[in-house]
């Protein structure tokens, strides 16, 4: 029997290590081990003031830390009653989509597109390809600017605040970018193109896929947990009852299951769940490149990534169009402090994020909560590793490598989120 | 100089007329406070400011300024023009006006200083009367009255503007767009009364006589050690001080590390690093020589070589300065006899 | 006070390129560097007196203070005798002979040559304070023929830190100046005094109504020395010296030369010591 | 030959690597000027055994780390710690409050939990290694970040601030938190992010560390006369500065 570890997976947020045992040509196991240390986040937050805990959680991570502070926010406006304005609502809506624009540039272009050329970085794709580089650099810019646009910097905002916003762009900040928005669609729509012509393997994961759905809106902010297979939607405060963690031993990154059964979280699952309330030229997008709908290849996530992407685009600039019309403030609203429990989820670029919190009489934390999208996927990957590897395991190793990374990376997998 | 009059509610006017040539900058509020900002309409100009946040200083002398661009490869500047737009500021109180005529000591005194005067040559300044707030003081300097260094000034007669004109620009713009009136002499008497009210109007009267003398004569008091124990090293004093003209130059270069600009930002005698030399020996290290030097200067430095002070009791320091030091406080502990 | 700002450039602040003309190492720290304003006409107008000096500018580090170390008679050229201190400083010791500086000045209060002359003279130097008395001496010697009596006191940590000592070995020999070094700490090869300057004051004999003084160097120098020279007889009045602070601009804007009531930019560096004896934190 | 420079991520959310992808508009000329040697965010490929310049981001949470960060330090010439997690322990080094046993069985619960990875409590890198450069902050400012790695590369000295941000705030015309009635930590934060939090519209919480102009005992005595106790103010300037000496005394 011979051993393969891949050490620090690359071009992954977080450290990780897979290990693979070959037998007579043969995969007898492979998983993929998260060495990341421990980082007891639900834990730092007890003790600490309530409105501290969105800027403690949100340094979960740095990618999707719209998305942590936001969903933070929310648990703790649930625990305290607060409610906040429609405008209010809108903006913390573009602010997950700057998040999105961000990171799934940043996931597609830099980490993932590397595999399709067999280079081992986006760097030499600058003399070879700059214009794709630059387009990359266009649409990650895209999400940094609207992040800062309403949050006041790229990562880890400041504006967003229980109950509201601290500060609001100036309108005409907000015209200008609608109209960057609208030149942008052109980069993302060439993002789906240049996804859709590469050729992906055909795999289909045994999990279950889940997402928050809506039937209004293309459910990131709001909703219920849907989930494809069972076909249930559950109110996301019970996400406890539901999601099964479990600590396992050789990872300080949990694993989850849903009804006994590992799942998938992301942009595939959404897409999955969520299709009917696409955009029209997503929808467009997504028809062009001939994605049959439900798809069980997890591989398709970073097509349905590029797909959001259109969406994104399009929704964000209808939601600065509705906020130059709608009037309304975001001044944070007034409320009491009072004991309380709250939980909430967001969809963070990479799947559901469920937060939740209590707080005593003083506002003091007393409890915290996180499920993180890795760490809902991390049991499933698993399971599709082992599904996947025997299926090219008699490609020469390099490429044997590159293809079980393939299928890491389009997980587009946060370690350093999973353990939190 | 000669005398106008015009009636409130032709402000408009003349802020709009204003507007077509110039851009026309003006107190603004700012939440409960104000700032020297672009009027866009004339309803933005609060000619009923207390005082702004940041003296206007901040117009001829950024808080940041390119000073040069340059190139690396062969130490050459590639740039170190100043485009200075036609303005005009509108609604200085007499301190700020004085103020500008101190800094200008400075600045277009021996070696000119290009960035300013640039600035300074293509502003007009207009100037409108002001009651004394609390923690004004500029009666003590003489700083409350101006009679030179604008263009124009307001004095406000209640229904009308007694207008003050200075310089042949300013008179050529009232007259292009603004219908004025030759001053009677009631209205003459009104602005002798209105000038004779404003005197009254300020209850404190600080002593300064002596003050040089007693700068060095007290120069090792407790005092100054008292105050060092409070003071904050935060500079947000030197910041908000129309008279606070000192900086610090540093070089930035561009990402790609061929070119890139010398930038002068405003600093203050308050930091460590101000008066620090090589291998770490700093002529002011202790909190209380720091906050000595910045009256020590203004109140002797400055004197000593232009025969005012540097100081025109606007009070925005007082107010700034979270652990409540103030010119006042310090002067009329230097004149009561120190820290005792 | 330079008449160059105002003919040669409307800017104060823009420097004037220069080449580097000559590079020689005085020792690990210091290196005498010569240089040339490339244009003529900057170059033939830059008229200083010893005591002033330039500010030293690399673009994307900064610029320095750095007194000119040749006497204002050496034409065409100015040496600038630098300790690699920091930035600038570092920089310029990474720089090579042809290598292009920039240059503003000259600037500040320089010795007033004209009325030393006729006297006896008392140089003391401190470490890296012989770099503005070098263009003093250097001019003196130039015109040693309007001067009477020459004493230079020379003091340095140790034999290594000893700059110019090229020059003031074959001084030692003449006898028209009386030259007198002294090290902290020596090692086996020095031949000199031992001891702080302030020890050399039992050894020299000078008129002291006739005499004027000038003093350079660390700024725990300046009391001691001070007072030896008042021992002396000698008058506050007839005492010159030069004074480092921290600059920015050289030209009386910044504010962080400030000495006293003064700056030390355009009132000084070189101070009449009746003068700074007014002057708060100088001394 | 252009300096070698790799980057390094310790325990951290990664937001400062981020914050450096976010630079696009000047990150291809930064490449120009440097050779990256390696990137674990954005490259395949093993850390060399030769480079110049470490950025290192994150805090110190393994014996690992340690390891590691002993041989960079052994390697570069020049170490840039980036982020408040690595500059002064940051968000990572709240859990040095209390016990890492109490904090572990509080995620992991109790029982015997294998502990993977191993672990020491967090603390900045600046407590394992010295570094040449320091870039803080809770992320990193991208302008303060540019300017240093072009210093680094430049050779020149480290060029921390050591004010405190009031003055900063003052330039950007900001009504002060306190005439407002809230308490801002900017008054003994260590300047050079442009008061960026205070400028919209929330106090600053002090991600950049005690500066060291500022006059802490002051701070603690005006805060008192406005009703801030001492202990209040610890509490919250401990938020990112919890291994601050200053801050729990
Ligand atoms: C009038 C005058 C004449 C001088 N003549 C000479 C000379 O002939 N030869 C020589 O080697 N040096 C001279 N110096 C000192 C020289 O200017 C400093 O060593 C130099 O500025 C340090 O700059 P840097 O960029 O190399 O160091 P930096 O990296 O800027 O700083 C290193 C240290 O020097 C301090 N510093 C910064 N600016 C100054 C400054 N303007 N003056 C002193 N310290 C400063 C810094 O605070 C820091 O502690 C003179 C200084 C003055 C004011
Ligand atoms: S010192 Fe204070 S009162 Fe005087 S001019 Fe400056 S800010 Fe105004
Ligand atoms: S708001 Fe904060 S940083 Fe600004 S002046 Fe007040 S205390 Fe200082
Ligand atoms: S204002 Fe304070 S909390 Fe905000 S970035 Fe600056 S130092 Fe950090």
């Amino acid at each position: 029997m011979s051993t393969l570890t891949i050490e620090h997976v690359a071009r992954i947020e977080g450290h990780g290590t897979i290990t693979v045992d070959v037998e007579d040509g043969r995969v007898k196991d492979i998983h993929m081990d998260i060495i990341e240390p421990a980082r007891y986040f639900e834990s730092m937050v007890v003790g600490r003031r309530f409105d501290e805990a969105p800027l403690i959680t949100s340094r979960i991570c740095g990618i999707c830390s719209p998305n942590h502070m936001l969903t933070s926010i929310k648990a703790l406006e649930v625990a305290l009653g607060v409610e906040v304005s429609e405008r209010t609502q809108i903006m913390r809506k573009l602010l997950v989509y700057g998040s999105y624009l961000q990171n799934h540039a940043t996931h597609l272009y830099l980490l993932a597109a590397p595999d399709y050329v067999g280079l081992p970085s986006v760097f030499p794709l600058a003399e070879t390809h700059p214009d794709v580089v630059e387009r990359a650099l266009r649409v990650k810019k895209l999400g940094n600017d609207l992040t800062t646009l309403i949050g006041g910097r790229p990562v880890h905002p400041i504006t967003a605040v229980l109950g509201g916003f601290t500060s609001e762009p100036e309108p005409g900040r907000l015209v200008a970018f609608r109209d960057a928005l609208l030149a942008a669609s052109q980069d993302a729509a060439a993002t789906v193109d240049l996804f859709g012509s590469f050729d992906e393997y055909e795999f289909e994961t045994a999990g279950e896929m889940l997402a928050l759905v809506d039937d209004d809106d293309y459910a990131i902010y709001d909703g219920q947990t849907g989930a494809l297979d069972a076909g249930w939607r559950r109110p996301v405060s019970e996400y406890r009852s539901f999601i099964e963690e479990r600590v396992v031993g050789h990872s300080n990154a949990k694993h989850s299951t849903v009804g006994g059964r590992t799942f998938m979280v992301g942009a595939l699952p959404r897409i999955n769940l969520s299709r009917a309330t696409l955009g029209a030229t997503a929808a467009d997008a997504l028809n062009r490149v001939g994605l049959s709908i439900p798809s069980r290849n997890p591989f398709m996530n970073n097509l349905c990534q590029a797909v959001e992407l259109v969406d994104a685009a399009a929704r964000c600039a209808q939601y600065i169009e509705t906020l130059l019309d709608m009037g309304g403030s975001t001044t944070p609203v007034e409320f009491k402090i009072a004991a309380g429990s709250g939980s909430a989820a967001t969809e963070a670029p990479r799947g559901t994020l469920y937060h939740g919190y209590s707080v005593d009489d003083d506002g003091i934390v007393i409890a915290g909560d996180v499920i993180t999208p890795t760490a809902q996927n991390l049991a499933n990957l698993d399971a599709d590793m082992r599904a996947f590897a025997p299926s090219v395991v008699d490609l020469p190793r390099d490429e044997f490598v590159i293809a079980v990374e393939r299928l890491v990376r389009a997980y587009d997998p946060c370690l350093s989120c999973s353990v939190h | 100089m000669f005398f106008r009059i015009m009636d409130k509610d032709r402000l408009p006017d003349l802020v709009a007329g204003l507007s077509k040539g110039f851009e026309v900058i003006g107190p603004v509020a700012k939440g409960e406070r104000f700032v020297f900002e672009r009027i866009e309409t004339p309803e933005m100009l609060r000619l009923d400011y207390d005082t702004t946040l940041l003296p206007p200083k901040k117009l001829f002398f950024p808080p940041e300024e390119q000073m040069m661009r340059f190139r690396v490869a062969d130490n050459e500047v590639v740039d170190d023009e100043v485009y200075a737009a036609p303005r005009v500021i509108f609604g200085l109180h007499p301190c700020d006006i004085n103020a500008l005529m101190l800094m200008d000591n400075v600045f277009l005194g021996e070696y000119e200083d290009p960035y300013y005067r640039a600035r300074r040559e293509s502003t007009m300044l207009i100037g409108v009367s002001c009651k004394p707030t609390d923690e004004c003081f500029c009666n003590a300097w003489g700083t409350d009255e101006v009679h030179w260094g604008f263009d124009v000034f307001l004095t406000d007669l209640g229904d009308r503007y007694f207008i003050s004109v200075r310089s042949v620009k300013g008179a050529e713009l009232l007259d292009e767009f603004v219908a004025t009136r030759d001053a009677d002499e009631s209205d003459t008497a009104a602005f002798q009364q209105h000038t004779r009210n404003f005197k009254n109007s300020f209850t404190d009267d600080l002593d300064t006589s002596q003050l040089p003398l007693l700068l060095d004569a007290k120069f090792d008091d407790p005092l100054w050690d008292r105050l060092g124990e409070r003071c904050l090293s935060c500079g947000a004093c030197s910041m908000v001080c129309p008279t606070c003209y000192c900086f610090d130059v540093t070089d930035r270069l561009e990402a790609d590390g061929k070119t890139g600009t010398r930038v002068r930002t405003w600093d203050s005698c308050q930091f460590t690093q101000f008066a620090e030399v090589a291998h770490g020996q700093n002529f002011r290290e202790s909190r209380a020589s720091r906050v000595k030097y910045r009256y020590y200067h203004k109140q002797w430095g400055y004197l000593s070589k232009f025969e005012r002070v540097l100081c025109v009791g606007c009070g925005r320091c007082a107010r700034a300065c979270l652990a409540g030091i103030s010119p006042r406080e310090v002067v009329t502990a230097l004149e009561m006899g120190g820290a005792s | 006070m330079s008449p160059l700002s105002r003919e040669f450039t409307a800017n104060p602040y823009r420097p004037w390129p220069a080449r580097i003309t000559s590079i020689m190492d005085l020792t690990e720290n210091e290196k005498l560097f010569e240089m040339r304003i490339i244009d003529d006409s900057v170059r033939e107008a830059f008229q200083f007196a010893s005591g002033q000096f330039v500010e030293l500018s690399l673009f994307g580090v900064g610029e320095a203070p750095i007194s000119i170390s040749s006497a204002p008679s050496k034409q065409g050229f100015i040496e600038l005798c630098v300790r690699n201190a920091g930035d600038v400083t570092g920089a310029l010791h990474k720089k090579q002979c042809g290598d292009i500086v920039g240059l503003r000045g000259p600037f500040g209060r320089g010795f007033p040559f004209k009325e030393m002359k006729g006297h006896d003279m008392l140089l003391v130097a401190g470490g890296l304070g012989i770099a503005p008395l070098k263009s003093l001496i250097n001019h003196i010697h130039d015109d040693r023929h309007d001067f009477g009596k020459v004493t230079i006191l020379y003091g340095a940590k140790n034999p290594s830190e000893i700059l110019f000592r090229y020059q003031f070995d074959m001084w030692k020999h003449r006898d028209d100046f009386e030259l007198i070094l002294t090290v902290d700490e020596p090692d086996d090869t020095w031949g000199d005094e031992v001891g702080r300057v302030t020890r050399l004051f039992d050894m020299i004999d000078i008129d002291p109504t006739n005499t004027y003084g000038a003093i350079c160097g660390p700024p725990v120098m300046y009391r001691f020395v001070i007072d030896e020279m008042r021992k002396k007889g000698m008058d506050a009045d007839k005492i010159y010296v030069s004074f480092e602070r921290r600059m920015k601009c050289g030209i009386g804007k910044c504010g962080h030369c400030g000495v006293g009531h003064q700056y030390a930019c355009i009132d000084g560096p070189v101070f009449n010591y009746w003068e700074a004896m007014n002057l708060q934190e100088a001394i | 030959m252009p300096p070698r420079v790799v980057v390094v991520g310790l325990a951290s959310d990664f937001g400062c690597q981020v914050q450096m992808t976010n630079i696009e508009d000047q990150l291809l000329d930064v490449l120009g000027r440097i050779e990256l040697s390696y990137w674990q965010l954005a490259s395949s490929g093993h850390m060399p055994e030769e480079y110049d310049v470490a950025i290192v981001e994150g805090a110190v949470t393994t014996g690992e780390h340690v390891a590691l960060l002993e041989r960079i330090r052994a390697t570069a010439s020049a170490v840039i710690a980036i982020g408040a997690c690595a500059v002064t322990g940051g968000i990572p080094a709240l859990a040095t409050s209390g016990s890492l046993d109490d904090h572990y069985a509080c995620v992991y619960g109790e029982g015997d939990v294998e502990v993977a990875c191993g672990r020491i409590a967090p603390m900045p890198i600046t407590s394992v290694i010295d570094v040449e450069y320091r870039v803080p902050g809770c992320p990193i400012d991208m302008d303060e970040f540019t300017q240093v790695l072009s210093r680094a590369l430049q050779g020149l000295s480290d060029c921390i601030p050591r004010e405190p941000m009031c003055a900063i705030c003052k330039t950007l015309e900001n009504i002060c938190f306190y005439e407002r009635g809230e308490v801002c930590l900017g008054l003994i934060t260590r300047t050079g992010c442009n008061a960026r939090c205070i400028t919209l519209g929330r106090p600053c919480t002090g991600c950049r560390g005690l500066a060291e102009d500022a006059n802490l005992e002051s701070a603690i005595l005006l805060l008192a006369e406005r009703g801030v106790s001492r202990e209040d103010l610890m509490t919250r300037a401990r938020l990112y500065n919890t291994l601050e000496e200053a801050f729990t005394r």
